[in-house]
């Protein structure tokens, strides 16, 4: 399913369905992501993936055109870029743990111990919470402060001409280049 | 360094196979296609399908998600899976869409600017551009004379 | 779009609904999924399906850009803040057990219930900023070519 | 392993580490939420100014190879994150918190001039922010750390070069660009760590690297190796990956160029660099011979190709963008040669390019504040007119070759040196070969300023005392270590040695 979504995006031409498929694709994965047992990030996926970032795409389109023009060049630079670093990536992966393996260094080393801890150090039922508060809750501040990064830098590049709208359906016409 | 093709190897490493396919993918639309919106989704799908590698290196068979029954008296019986790589893929999907949020502003004021968002556009425009300058500050390679 | 009556009487209800639910999120992010960041985005979620129905204008007026602005500030200096307080009882940064010396597991729950709430607010204030900055370009499509 | 969290309580030294950053951090929010014009920018300065104050503190107290570990959030690592500061990274701070210090009161013209005032209180934000970033990779110790704050200096910066869009639409191209490439070089990075995490379980740095060396190499730690110079090689700018850069430097405001030529970049060898020597450690790489064998070539290719590019460009902006690159050559090969004179000479290199590079880029500034553009012919005869601004670009330019008496002399000297210790003689052959080509770059540039007749109806004034003073300032520190050698060479020594002991010397 998520092949088959990922490579229509690769073939279509309309912007638009490349958005709803994009938001298909979140969608999808944040399943796969509940099935993994990681439902925080699944529940951030759909919210993120599928909501947010294709109505940003969807505004975007709005503001721009709605169709991709047929491109030139050869695709064989990029394919080239790519099989190499699929190569790279395959090369990696068989040295790695099973899947679900439960002796594989990622379950022995560190991760139980937050398990173990945070019943006695934070004692809240979440422990994805209490690691992403408190043990690394440095790189949340981080993450708050990429959100304000982009906040600051979408207000900076595009909040500057703002135009009043009195009302929605007066200004239709009023698509004249800034 | 050998490693047997058993059928539980090549079970075990079939998602990373194809998270790797789906990374591959995306990266190919961020590099080929010259639509810069197309670019933007493709970066995100290259982006979610690392999360996935992540998240399934998280997993044990047999676990389930990691929080503990609301009265915090845990059932030793029960294995949970590794709660660290959702916390850092927490992060990660918020970094991409904070990217992909900047990359959206800057397609739009592109647009203004260059009334396309084509690449193969932009560079026709901005080749235009060059020649200008060159013919006003003598171009890159004669310059000297 | 003056005249969706049924879009317009559904979101009003489903905007209290939306912002009753991402508060759930916000404070029940210790007991199941969830946390500041996806409450923040649900709360934006519902300023944005009002500013969809009714327009961005009044939805400014309810939540207007200089409080916006000043939001997404804030939350960021909130959650560092939390962290500062811990410094200041000699503490290393973001040292919640410092909150409360003598049972550090609910200074703990006091620290983690601030700093998603720092979270939950400039989620919530950047993301409405990115739609305000969005909406408040005069549009090249107009509905008809969708 | 679990240490204790410290009960007793900190005194504001020990902070030191953390108010590092968060000093520009709390900084930028401030900025946004006071709003106001007159006071953002004194803000932003004394922000700049103390973090540079602590970084020359922290460096003091590491300068004898002693290590500063702070756990944030009071947890131990590998459970928690840890700000690790060493010889290495405190020079780089200061470094990184020194320029910025030094952009600030010069970048208050320049702005002025480039961007529109409605946009100033949010500029000085992102440049907070970016500067936090930078900051952030530098300091801390932990892999998925530098991750974080890499894309926050990362986004800021995207937004920081769109600002030139002001001056010329192709700064938004320009930012677009890197956008794509800075968000493919940070994902591979993150697959990198993702592998490392794989293997090892665990992401704090020393960590890893008692856990790499326990185990060996696999598969997976070497796919991971590869993934994070390609990734990094993205930041930094390695020859082939070069591309976005030349656009991104010469479109962005000149504060910015500034800036980010002298910092970002280095930033980002730094980071290549914690992670080649002190994570995956040289025993590692002696054995797979990676870097001899793959960086060392492209190396040598940035060094000549990038010099051939930059002699023929009739823009003296685009022309110091293509020497960066060509420089960043000149740094790889001290990395290839693995030795601990060469990892010298790369530390060493990263520190007088970054001040030669930020003399030439505010020259350049200057010039384009009083001309209006910094193509050869616009801005011919002004070392006559601009007597001031144009003699510290020719500091700066004799620097960026090598010249006896300045900074680039002795990073160059010390290349040099490392090479023939290794044995290899060719290579310090072509070092010099590559140094004449950056003569007649500089010459073009020196020719134009000088040589030149001004052209006709222009009489322009000396630049503004807030702009000469930071210039004069960089240009006399590059003479100044191109003669103390002894400051720079110690700390880069230490540096160099910190980083070559691996774990050992961070556990």
């Amino acid at each position: 399913m998520l092949v088959l979504t990922a490579i229509a995006v690769v073939r279509m031409r309309s912007l638009f369905a490349i958005a709803m498929l994009s938001g298909v694709f979140s969608l999808l994965s944040a399943l796969l992501f509940v099935t993994m047992d990681a439902v925080d990030v699944a529940f951030t996926e759909a919210a993120v993936g599928a909501g947010i970032s294709t109505v940003l795409v969807l505004g975007t389109l709005a503001l721009t055109s709605r169709f991709e023009k047929p491109t030139k060049r050869s695709p064989m630079v990029p394919l080239f870029v790519v099989l190499v670093t699929g190569a790279a990536l395959i090369y990696g992966t068989l040295d790695m743990p099973n899947f679900g393996s439960p002796d594989a260094p990622v379950q022995t080393h560190v991760g139980p111990d937050y398990l173990e801890r945070s019943v006695e150090e934070i004692d809240i039922p979440n422990v994805v919470t209490s690691i992403l508060a408190s043990y690394r809750g440095y790189d949340t501040l981080g993450e708050t402060a990429v959100v304000f990064t982009a906040g600051i830098g979408v207000l900076l590049l595009i909040s500057g001409l703002r135009l009043r709208r009195r009302r929605d359906d007066e200004d239709e016409d009023e698509s004249e280049e800034v | 360094m050998g490693f047997e093709l058993t059928q539980e190897y090549i079970l075990g490493h079939m998602n990373y196979w194809l998270f790797s396919v789906l990374m591959m993918t995306g990266l190919y639309i961020v590099v080929a296609k010259g639509n810069l919106v197309k670019k933007i989704v493709g970066l995100n799908i290259f982006q979610t399908s690392v999360f996935m590698v992540y998240i399934s290196m998280g997993k044990i068979t047999g676990g389930t998600a990691p929080i503990f029954p609301q009265d915090m008296e845990i059932d030793p019986e029960v294995v949970y899976s590794n709660p660290l790589p959702h916390v850092l893929i927490l992060t990660a999907i918020v970094v991409g869409i904070a990217t992909t949020s900047l990359g959206l502003a800057l397609i739009v004021r592109i647009q203004e600017e260059f009334n396309t968002i084509e690449e193969d556009d932009i560079l026709k425009i901005e080749r235009a551009i060059v020649q200008a300058e060159n013919a006003i500050h003598g171009d890159a390679m004669g310059g000297r004379a | 779009m003056r005249h969706h009556l049924i879009l317009r009487v559904i979101t009003k209800l489903l905007v209290g609904a939306i912002m009753l639910f991402a508060f759930y999120v916000q404070f029940h992010g210790d007991f199941s999924p969830g946390g500041g960041f996806q409450a923040g985005v649900i709360m934006a979620v519902a300023f944005i399906l009002y500013g969809l129905v009714f327009s961005l204008h009044n939805v400014q007026k309810v939540f207007p850009p200089w409080l916006v602005h000043k939001l997404v500030a804030l939350g960021v200096l909130f959650y560092a803040g939390t962290g500062i307080v811990s410094m200041f009882l000699g503490y290393t940064f973001l040292d919640y057990g410092a909150l409360v010396p003598s049972h550090p597991s609910s200074g703990q729950h006091y620290g983690i219930l601030a700093v998603e709430l720092g979270v939950g607010i400039t989620v919530t204030a950047v993301m409405v900023a990115i739609y305000y900055a969005f909406a408040g370009r005069p549009p090249r499509l107009s509905d008809e070519e969708w | 392993m679990a240490v204790e969290p410290a009960q007793v309580a900190m005194t504001l030294s020990d902070q030191l580490p953390i108010l590092q950053i968060l000093i520009p951090l709390v900084t930028a929010p401030l900025i946004v939420l006071i709003g106001s014009r007159r006071l953002t920018w004194t803000l932003a300065f004394t922000a700049s100014a103390l973090s540079f104050v602590i970084a020359i503190l922290l460096l003091i107290q590491v300068i004898d190879g002693s290590v500063i570990s702070y756990q944030i959030g009071g947890w131990a690592p590998p459970l928690g994150i840890e700000y690790r500061v060493d010889a290495a990274n405190a020079f780089v701070l200061l470094l990184v918190s020194g320029i910025s210090t030094l952009v600030l009161p010069y970048a208050r013209e320049s702005v002025k001039f480039e961007i529109p005032a409605r946009h100033h209180t949010l500029f000085y934000a992102a440049f907070m922010l970016c500067l936090t970033g930078l900051l952030g990779v530098t300091i801390t110790g932990d892999a998925f750390n530098v991750f974080v704050f890499l894309e926050i200096s990362s986004l800021s910066t995207y937004v920081l070069i769109a600002q030139g869009s002001y001056r010329d639409k192709r700064a938004l191209t320009a930012a677009f660009d890197y956008l794509i490439m800075g968000t493919i070089g940070a994902t591979f990075f993150v697959i990198g760590l993702g592998m490392l995490y794989m293997a090892t379980g665990t992401l704090n740095m020393a960590n890893l690297a008692d856990r790499i060396a326990d185990q060996g190499a696999n598969r997976t730690v070497r796919a991971a190796f590869a993934f994070i110079v390609v990734g990094m090689g993205l930041k930094i700018a390695i020859y082939p990956l070069h591309l976005w850069l030349p656009r991104a430097y010469t479109f962005a405001p000149s504060a910015v160029s500034v800036f980010l030529a002298a910092t970002a970049t280095k930033v980002a060898i730094y980071v290549l660099l914690r992670f080649t020597f002190s994570v995956f450690q040289p025993a590692f790489l002696f054995e797979v011979n990676t870097l001899e064998f793959i960086i060392l070539p492209f190396a040598l290719l940035a060094m000549f190709a990038a010099s051939f590019i930059a002699i023929f460009q009739s823009d003296f902006k685009r022309m110091l963008a293509y020497s960066s690159i060509a420089q960043i050559g000149y740094m790889l090969l001290g990395i290839s040669l693995l030795t601990e004179t060469g990892l010298t000479a790369t530390i060493i290199y990263l520190f007088n390019h970054g001040i030669t590079k930020a003399t030439l880029f505010m020259g350049v500034g200057i010039l384009v504040l009083r001309s209006g553009g910094s193509f050869y012919n616009r801005i011919q005869g002004m070392g006559k007119t601009m007597p001031w601004t144009s003699g510290a670009i020719v500091i700066g330019g004799l620097s960026l070759i090598g010249v006896p008496g300045t900074a680039g002399f002795i990073s160059k000297w010390v290349l040099v040196e490392a090479t023939i210790e290794k044995g290899w003689w060719p290579v310090s052959v072509l070092i010099v070969l590559s140094s004449l080509l950056a003569v007649i770059y500089v010459w073009r540039m020196f020719e134009a300023l000088y040589l030149k007749t001004p052209l006709a109806g222009t009489d322009y004034k000396e630049a503004p005392l807030s702009m000469l003073i930071p210039i004069w300032i960089l240009a006399l520190s590059t003479i100044y270590f191109g003669f103390a050698t002894d400051v720079t060479l110690t700390a880069a020594r230490a540096a160099a040695q910190g980083l070559l002991a691996g774990s050992a010397g961070m556990m």
